[in-house]
């Protein structure tokens, strides 16, 4: 057996670099009876946010050619009921907890990170910056290098724990958003959030999501996130965790060598609940093949 | 428990127009499962990435049943499933029928392949005693998953007329209802007008119903809150129920439906 | 039969609302053998400057879900050789030709409208704004708010023809582009052109694009386009045209309701080289089965 | 003049390890086709979206034959093909081997499933009264495509040595080369190293060699221009020439590889 562990820096080791995307997995809960969630080199959770939300109406989701769009609008059960409900399940895990969290104004994404910073079950935050922005006209934060700069600033003055800050494809420059993340003292960034996507029903000429436009994801958009994966990966030093379009062992692989240190299944998960089994099993056939002892020689080694 | 399983297909075949049942050995799901609860097939293909969700028919020994209409591209992948094909599926899924033993009588009303999960429900009824009332509509006689049924009452209704009374199947029923006075319990699979339907004369007679529900769903678990419904059991009707982990069966009372 | 016309503004009517997209269709000869060109209401060349270029070096293209990337370097025979070999085929043709436009600096653009501005063949120009900018660090055109004004100005002071200015994706606003490409006096917009996109050999570890990042395209891109053509449709007044991911007769609708007066086949080219044929007769009969009696009523009809 | 054109599966089957034989009945195609064209096989998915192109490895009467090697999802598609099956095929593409009459000696050199090209030249030299030499190589011998050949010299190969001699075709054909003194063409067709091989010699021998190259292609027609290969006709190197338009048949002076 090869290592397949990765050290993504602050002590933070994960015992293999797959973790699973935000609201994809619920709170891990979902799956236990059919999966060994520790498998997995971590799971994020379900984006928190200070209250519930009940989310978007009917339809949330569409599928696509080789992909899915979804306008959730990141329904969740709130603080609350996430420390009273989730909990007991979450702290039990041996792989990482990482919890994500969305909010409407900075001092939300504060208020979160405040009251979770004393439950030491969580290795670490990620930040879903793909959220409107209330104070700058719906904006999303992740949009506006200023707002991006200022929130992430705050956020690392708020807490020690590991900080991820999740980008956002639909910019134009990628690369710049991430430098402002590190130079904020973010400990990691992770990539692509969904990409703006819509589809219409020509018979009744509705929109097949209720917000009009939603967010695209799956293996159609692999090429996109590689492609991100490859632009931000010389303007920071800070680790990238890959995300989207990731459904086989190949694809991750692809991932690391783009310069991803770790990744996360998001929609392949609705197509193979468990998908995880399958690509540890050919991590480890392709390293030997390839005779490498860690999967961390992979990072970066695309040879351009 | 739900199980991740190979399925092996023991049968497949038309059995009305466009709809086909097939019987699927899968020990593991087929003895823990209730009917009213559902499995989620997985297709190798990912330009088409959701599992699609079908109502479990019927259990004999180590099998389940499906009963699908071929509408779109993964029911006809699925009417190419031969004899010994290894499938993967999911299962059970969801909750089932709730029907418990009660005095009133019990009603099946399906629209077309809207049949299949009742057919399940039927043959637990009748193996509990209970002789329920199916009452079962189409557009015309190809169309109807079966046209007699030993163990239940029949009703038939097609727009047609082509078998059984020509018109919608729910005025049959409502005509019924009108007639017997003990209290009854309606378990309804169908077409959206259907359950609108009875919806509105939940609240007139003596009834309860019970309805699955049928919503897009990306993963059928829980983990996407894509497949909501609108849950009127608190006051502010502005929460959702999750179909495939809350339902798909629900107390009609309990969900809301926007026209 | 219903009408299939539409009416693009400045005398300007195609025959139907079907037009190839650059770099997809060659110059229109070689798919004469097997199509009656006739048919598109119109077609737009590849992309067209001044000098012939060679394009990149191989390997230019590699499939992906759904979808393909492509580097050709905007490999073309030069204006001069334009004229001499495609003009006789062109200038024969019943339905409008667009002559696509890449260029390096603006004066390069800007020679290429002047000497083409006299062939009374060409129906208009669409200009491929994702070219590298040489004299601003090889920046894309069509990616900077201020580039893209000054450079739409400049073009429509120096030719009077239709102009259609292609909008890249690859940005944070696309909406704001496309208000600056009216204000500056375009007669039309068209969008998107590819999307950012990589893919990597695991094996040889080598990208499977010679410059890394290359364009996606194809039915993958589909919903992106979509949501794209919805963003752009509220900022402005002039024509949309439509283009990504589309293949068939479904999908021009769906444009078309989200905000297309005017749609281009791609990729559908090479997966189906006469998709044409059978789309046009999709617009007949859903025409008819929708009772509309002019295909021009659908622009724009999404309901929100 | 090239056709879109529905084709019918007449015969399709395995016959050597991995590598199938389909015989397609195509009147528009087989009935102007020159050995070296090939033909675009078009799919129904569109999870993978570029046609497959094949070379044109005969012609009977109204069909043709495909030689084609099961590698990927495309191709295992097409070994699923039955008989009496429509698949829509585009073709002719490219241009031929030029082989117009000349005294040279006609050599034909294949790798596996390159043979398929050669196969059809084969039979046309034939028909013109020429009996060509045929080197096939391959791995071992469940994957030559044909152990015999009447109508050819023919020379094996495998790398096992398990029919034929053991070790690379190329060198079998060098030895045989370095023995005649007459000028040969050589028409080759195989994996990439046994090209860069026959490039090193086109000029220390007294030959000319025809090359069957192979690309990856999005359209096999000329518009995207992705299937590109150096063109060392001009001087400076640097020009591309199109695989599927200009080719896929070149003379091996005319164009370059990479390393
Ligand atoms: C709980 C549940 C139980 C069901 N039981 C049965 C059954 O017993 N027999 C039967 O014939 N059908 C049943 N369906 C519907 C069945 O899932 C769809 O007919 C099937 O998914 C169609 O797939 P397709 O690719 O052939 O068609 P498509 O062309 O992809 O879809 C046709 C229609 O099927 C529905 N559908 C498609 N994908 C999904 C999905 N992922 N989830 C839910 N609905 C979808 C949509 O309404 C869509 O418009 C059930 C659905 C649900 C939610
Ligand atoms: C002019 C020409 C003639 C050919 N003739 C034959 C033949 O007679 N017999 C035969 O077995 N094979 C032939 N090939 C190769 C054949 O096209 C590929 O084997 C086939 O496309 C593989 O498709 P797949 O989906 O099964 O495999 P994939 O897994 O998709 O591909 C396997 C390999 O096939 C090649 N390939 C894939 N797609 C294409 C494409 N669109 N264009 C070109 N190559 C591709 C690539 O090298 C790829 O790595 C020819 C190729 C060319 C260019
Ligand atoms: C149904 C669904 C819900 C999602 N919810 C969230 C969320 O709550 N927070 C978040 O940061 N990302 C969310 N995402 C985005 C994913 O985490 C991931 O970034 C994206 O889907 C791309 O990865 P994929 O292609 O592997 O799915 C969601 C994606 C899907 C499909
Ligand atoms: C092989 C290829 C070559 C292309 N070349 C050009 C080009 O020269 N100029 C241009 O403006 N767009 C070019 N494009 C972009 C297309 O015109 C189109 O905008 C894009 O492919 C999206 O549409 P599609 O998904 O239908 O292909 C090219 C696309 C492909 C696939
Ligand atoms: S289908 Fe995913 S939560 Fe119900
Ligand atoms: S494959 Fe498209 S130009 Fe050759």
């Amino acid at each position: 057996m090869s290592d397949l562990s990765i050290y993504l820096g602050k002590d933070l080791v994960l015992s293999n670099p797959i973790l699973t995307a935000s609201g994809t997995f619920g709170y891990g809960d979902e799956l236990s009876e059919i999966l060994d969630i520790n498998q997995f080199g971590g799971i994020v959770t379900k984006s928190l946010s200070l209250e519930p939300r009940i989310g978007n109406p009917s339809p949330r989701i569409v599928e696509t050619a080789s992909g899915m769009i979804n306008s959730i609008g990141l329904a969740n059960i709130g603080l609350e009921a996430f420390l009273k409900q989730k909990k007991s399940f979450l702290s039990a895990l041996t792989c990482k907890v990482f919890v994500n969290i969305a909010a409407r104004t900075e001092e939300e994404y504060g208020t979160v990170i405040r009251k979770l910073d004393n439950e030491d079950w969580i290795a670490g935050y990620e930040i879903n910056v793909s959220c409107p922005n209330v104070k700058e006209g719906g904006i999303a934060f992740g949009t506006d290098p200023i707002v991006l700069n200022r929130l992430t600033g705050v956020l690392r003055k708020t807490s020690k724990r590991f900080l991820i800050v999740k980008l956002s494809p639909n910019v134009t420059d990628i690369a710049a958003m991430a430098k402002i993340v590190q130079d904020n003292g973010a400990d990691a960034v992770s990539l692509i959030n969904t990409v703006y996507g819509a589809a219409i029903d020509i018979y009744s000429r509705k929109p097949k999501i209720n917000t009009v436009i939603g967010g695209l994801s799956g293996p159609a958009i692999k090429p996109i996130a590689v492609a991100n994966v490859i632009k931000v990966r010389d303007s920071i030093k800070i680790p990238i965790i890959g995300i989207g379009g990731i459904s086989n062992g190949e694809d991750v692989i692809e991932f690391m060598l783009a310069g991803a240190s770790a990744v996360q299944l998001g929609t392949i998960n609705f197509m193979n609940p468990c998908a995880v089994n399958e690509i540890l099993e050919f991590l480890n056939t392709y390293l030997k093949q390839q005779k490498l002892t860690s999967v961390s020689d992979l990072i970066g080694r695309l040879e351009k | 428990m739900k199980c991740l399983s190979s399925g092996i297909v023991v049968d497949n075949r038309e059995i009305a127009e466009s709809i086909c049942k097939a019987v699927i050995s899968v020990p593991s799901i087929a003895n823990q499962c209730l009917p009213g609860q559902f499995v989620n097939i997985y297709f190798q293909d990912s330009i088409r990435i959701f599992p699609r969700p079908f109502s479990i028919a019927g259990v004999d020994n180590d099998s389940i049943h499906l009963v699908y209409k071929i509408i779109g591209p993964q029911t006809k992948v699925m009417n190419h499933w031969n004899t010994g094909d290894s499938i993967k599926i999911l299962g059970p899924l969801g909750n089932g029928f709730n029907c418990t033993a009660n005095k009133s009588e019990m009603i099946l009303l399906a629209g077309g392949v809207g049949a299949a999960p009742l057919m399940f429900l039927r043959d637990q009824l009748f193996q509990d005693g209970i002789k329920p009332v199916f009452f079962l509509g189409a557009r015309t006689k190809s169309q109807l998953p079966f046209l007699s049924d030993p163990r239940s009452r029949l009703m038939l209704s097609t727009d047609d007329g082509s078998i059984g009374s020509k018109g919608l199947i729910t005025d049959r029923l409502i005509e019924y209802l009108s007639k017997i006075n003990d209290p009854a319990t309606v378990f309804v699979c169908g077409p959206d007008p259907m359950i609108k339907t009875m919806k509105l004369i939940s609240f007139t007679e003596n009834i309860s119903v019970y309805v699955s529900l049928e919503k897009t769903m990306a993963c059928g678990l829980g983990l996407c809150q894509g497949c909501i419904v609108k849950n009127s059991s608190d006051n502010t009707g502005k929460h959702y129920s999750l179909v495939c982990k809350d339902g798909p069966v629900f107390n009609l009372n309990d969900v809301e439906f926007d026209e």
